[in-house]
């Protein structure tokens, strides 16, 4: 990881960190902050905590997103005090829906210039975000919205299974991760578990992002706590909703940034740390009727 | 509240109001929260049929534990398919699929907009919210919204700050003139009544028992419409409420 | 399926049977031959044998494609007839290259009125078919290609394995299966196998056509032959080189109808008409590793 | 072909010809018959981390026998990946991930357009071709594109009919005015020899072993240009064709 992220995420770079909700990849994030990364963009349908994270430790410079808050438990603070005071540095806002970054993302990962959606008539969105345009139908003359392309510098995706060239299978929620590493130049998997070939190639179906587009490839157990992945482990809500606490106030938010991420050297010494509250969130067996794939 | 029958909590209340309002066969985008209960005891004793979607990517969902968050794993363990966000929004929601959208704000005016993104001036926020999420594409596409929300002066402004998630806009005809899909807010709920729209605009058609028309007024920001045919909510039933208290709770609501 | 089509697929309609190769549905086309409809509008990427048999039997009156031809096998000699000589009725053609059609179906099932793409360019395809136009993005002023919404009145998909409720599930080759059913009006899903919904339910990521859009659901084994389905049974290879011979000659082509659609009642009948050389196609095992939904 | 070396036919040598043209880790949209052939050859000798790509939506494809159709299943079975039709021709030819691409016409010309449409008119067809299927995009997307296509006066006019997939059009200039990704064509390989594109026009650059200038003259539509530095195609090696005639074999071709 240490090295993916010295090699692929520079000083200035467009990022971007999916997953929604699910196999969000904190151990990326607390690496981006231990190597004391600075101006970045950062791009993510919902900032989470992740980002939270990363603009209270001052790595960030602009954000572009369509859903900023802490999940379940209140807003994000961290960001808060970025817009709204400054602290640590003021941070640009670009501001889209969902739907508009899943468009922005498929067309970047399309290499369309733009991307056409039924969205934003009567919204105020438009207004603060003139990158939110129209465009005429070339059949009916109907308006429709019109969202650019976005090519981040890098994407890094978490996967429950790699092999070693980076060919990554998801399965859980999929969110927007194969327009993501399709639209950046470059893509670090990061998996749960790195895996023969032969068993990618036993289930093609699977595989969402190809080794092919694949800059890195890091194994990193647990990579995603305090978000989850499934069949490995749950979300550890509890740890979300303390966050609301933390990040609230700067001392205890930089005090867990010294706690879990300067003052440690790597993922494997924060599940050091995590000791046995990581066995709380295992997840039991649940598996899937298999399938042929023979002829 | 008080009432003669079971004693109730005014979100169970506003969850079997919302429930009640659900189809058998509906294609429900749901979020989070009161809807999520809502949708649950709709199916278990409405709208069996009812097809749950998330804007994560969970279609047919059949959770076992309160979901915490829109994307809680026990979504997706056993639910009838998991789709791309690609294809949520563009096949299922801008598709036409969605029958039935839920929605929440922090703010919302007479012709039913909500603001989910700052409080005051955009470029100098008194308070920077969470933004659209969903909810914007949402508003403007599925074949009808309801709003569940608590009451009150702030809350309920003549006009939102921002239109993040936009209702009527500012009259009957503005989504038709702008070509929005979808049909628009049809009811919002919240914990003094429930108000149907009329000329794109909020009425007050129901009292929650043992709230007052006055309440309703000091808790607005405008002159609310009141409907001649005003009633007074119905009660949850002891059915209803055993089913939100059931398995799931209603923890942190 | 006798019911199926006969609800759902009516004189006049625009259908699709998709499949790219795979999970070609000829029990659909044989019932529709069977009922005799008129005037169809067929589209498909690829006409393959299963649009030659329509064609031949006099039920189209218009062909939406993009390659033409009887793959590794040379041409479709039905359909020349009728482009050619009117025979047994002229059809009308719309042509697009694979990418406009695909575009065509995400467009519809997308509900946008058009899909942009980089096509085109230079290729004659645009003079010859005017619903190939261009359009210019307003964010670089880039022109690129735009092809139309394709909204056919019914898809026909093949799955592997649906619960009753019509829920489907594919792998192998998906193709433009899940865009055609969105795009249209009615969707009957044909299965191999009938599933019990926990089935379904034990691997929702391969779930690809949800219930909700599904008119109707046939069992159908062994329905797409001479086309396969991964994990049941191989492309009859042999049959896709006999038929060059067979749609070369008008009356061996009738006597191809006669004998294996006319002739018999329904997929049953030609199962059974088929009798041990179905055998030599059954797939052999070659099971994917499981993965686990568990949290 | 009689030589020295070991005897082998025109479609071998062709076979062999394209796959010296592919380079280690490249990624190569592919089409069944001789490409395929050509890339199973390579990935043995020459470029062993070539990845294939099927229009299909094959991705990484290990066929354990000769596939008949593009879309055969021993194509799926033990591929790295199975894409949606969108997903390859969006993101993997659209978002220029196809360093090759392989193509035959029916005919070419001079400038390496190619029509696989119609002989004669379009409205009046002498003989209906298949049209493009995946090669419009691909002779406009794919950075390099190879073509394989037996030689005569009638498949090398010096104008297609129908131009179904560009190549430079009208000459050394067209693609880049028209604002086309790819680099267009740069090798067709004949049953007669070898031919670039030098000012976005054919130009023989090598001859194969017992052809001669005249025979090419004698089967092109207009005055052919000659490099010249032209050579002699290198003759197959007995190991490229025992890998040729091995397992897959070369039936039908």
């Amino acid at each position: 990881m240490d090295e993916a992220v010295r090699r692929f995420v520079r000083d200035g770079d467009v990022i971007v960190i999916e997953g929604f909700t699910h196999l969000i990849c904190f151990a990326a994030a607390h690496e981006i902050i231990r190597q004391r990364r600075r101006d970045l963009t950062v791009c993510r349908l919902t900032p989470d905590l992740i980002y939270d994270q990363l603009i209270g430790a001052g790595c960030v410079r602009k954000l572009v997103f369509s859903w900023a808050g802490n999940p379940g438990a209140g807003p994000l603070y961290a960001l808060r005090r970025a817009v709204e005071q400054g602290i640590p540095n003021s941070i640009e806002l670009e501001e889209y829906s969902h739907y508009g970054m899943v468009a922005r993302l498929t067309a970047g990962a399309a290499k369309l210039p733009f991307y056409p959606l039924r969205n934003y008539m009567g919204s105020d969105l438009p207004r603060v975000n003139p990158l939110i345009k129209t465009i005429a139908c070339p059949f009916t003359g109907e308006e429709l919205a019109a969202v650019p392309a976005l090519n981040p510098d890098t994407a890094i995706i978490h996967a429950q299974r790699a092999d070693e060239n980076g060919n990554a299978q998801i399965w859980g929620l999929i969110g927007v991760q194969k327009e993501a590493a399709f639209a950046s130049r470059n893509t670090i998997v990061v998996a749960e578990e790195i895996v023969s070939e032969s068993v990618i190639r036993s289930d093609p179906n699977r595989t969402l992002i190809p080794g092919m587009i694949v800059s890195a490839v890091v194994h990193e157990p647990f990579g995603c706590h305090p978000s989850f992945a499934q069949g490995f482990y749950d979300r550890d809500n509890d740890f979300y909703v303390r966050w609301r606490e933390i990040s609230q106030n700067e001392e205890l938010f930089n005090r867990y940034l010294e706690e879990w991420v300067y003052g440690l050297r790597d993922r494997g010494e924060y599940v050091q740390r995590m000791g046995a509250q990581i066995d709380r969130l295992k997840a039991r067996a649940n598996y899937c009727e298999p399938v042929n794939y023979g002829y | 509240m008080a009432t003669d029958g079971p004693q109730f909590s005014p979100q169970e209340l506003m969850v079997c109001q919302a429930a009640r309002q659900l189809r058998d066969g509906e294609v429900v985008f749901v979020g989070i929260g009161l809807p999520n209960l809502a949708c649950n005891l709709a199916r278990r004793l409405y709208a069996p049929k009812l097809v749950l979607i998330y804007e994560s990517g969970a279609v047919g969902a059949d959770p076992q534990r309160l979901p915490i968050s829109i994307g809680d794993p026990s979504l997706v363990t056993n639910s009838l398919g998991v789709f791309s966000m690609f294809d949520v929004f563009s096949f299922y929601l801008q598709g036409g699929l969605i029958d039935v959208g839920f929605l929440q704000g922090v703010q919302i005016d007479r012709f039913g907009n909500l603001n989910t993104t700052v409080i005051g001036d955009y470029q100098q926020p008194k308070v920077r919210l969470p933004g659209s999420g969903g909810a914007c594409e949402i508003a403007i596409l599925a074949k009808r919204v309801f709003v569940i929300a608590p009451q009150s002066k702030r809350s309920f402004p003549e006009r939102v700050d921002f239109i993040t998630s936009p209702g009527f806009i500012d009259g009957p005809d503005s989504r038709r003139r702008l070509g929005m899909p979808g049909g628009g807010p049809v009811m919002v709920i919240t914990n003094l009544g429930c108000y149907e729209f009329s000329d794109g605009e909020m009425l007050l058609t129901s009292l929650h028992p043992g709230c007052t028309v006055e309440q309703v007024r000091e808790n607005t920001g405008w002159d609310i419409r009141i409907s001649p045919q005003l009633t007074t909510t119905e009660l949850p039933t002891s059915e209803e409420l055993r089913i939100i208290r059931g398995s799931h709770g209603l923890h942190g609501f």
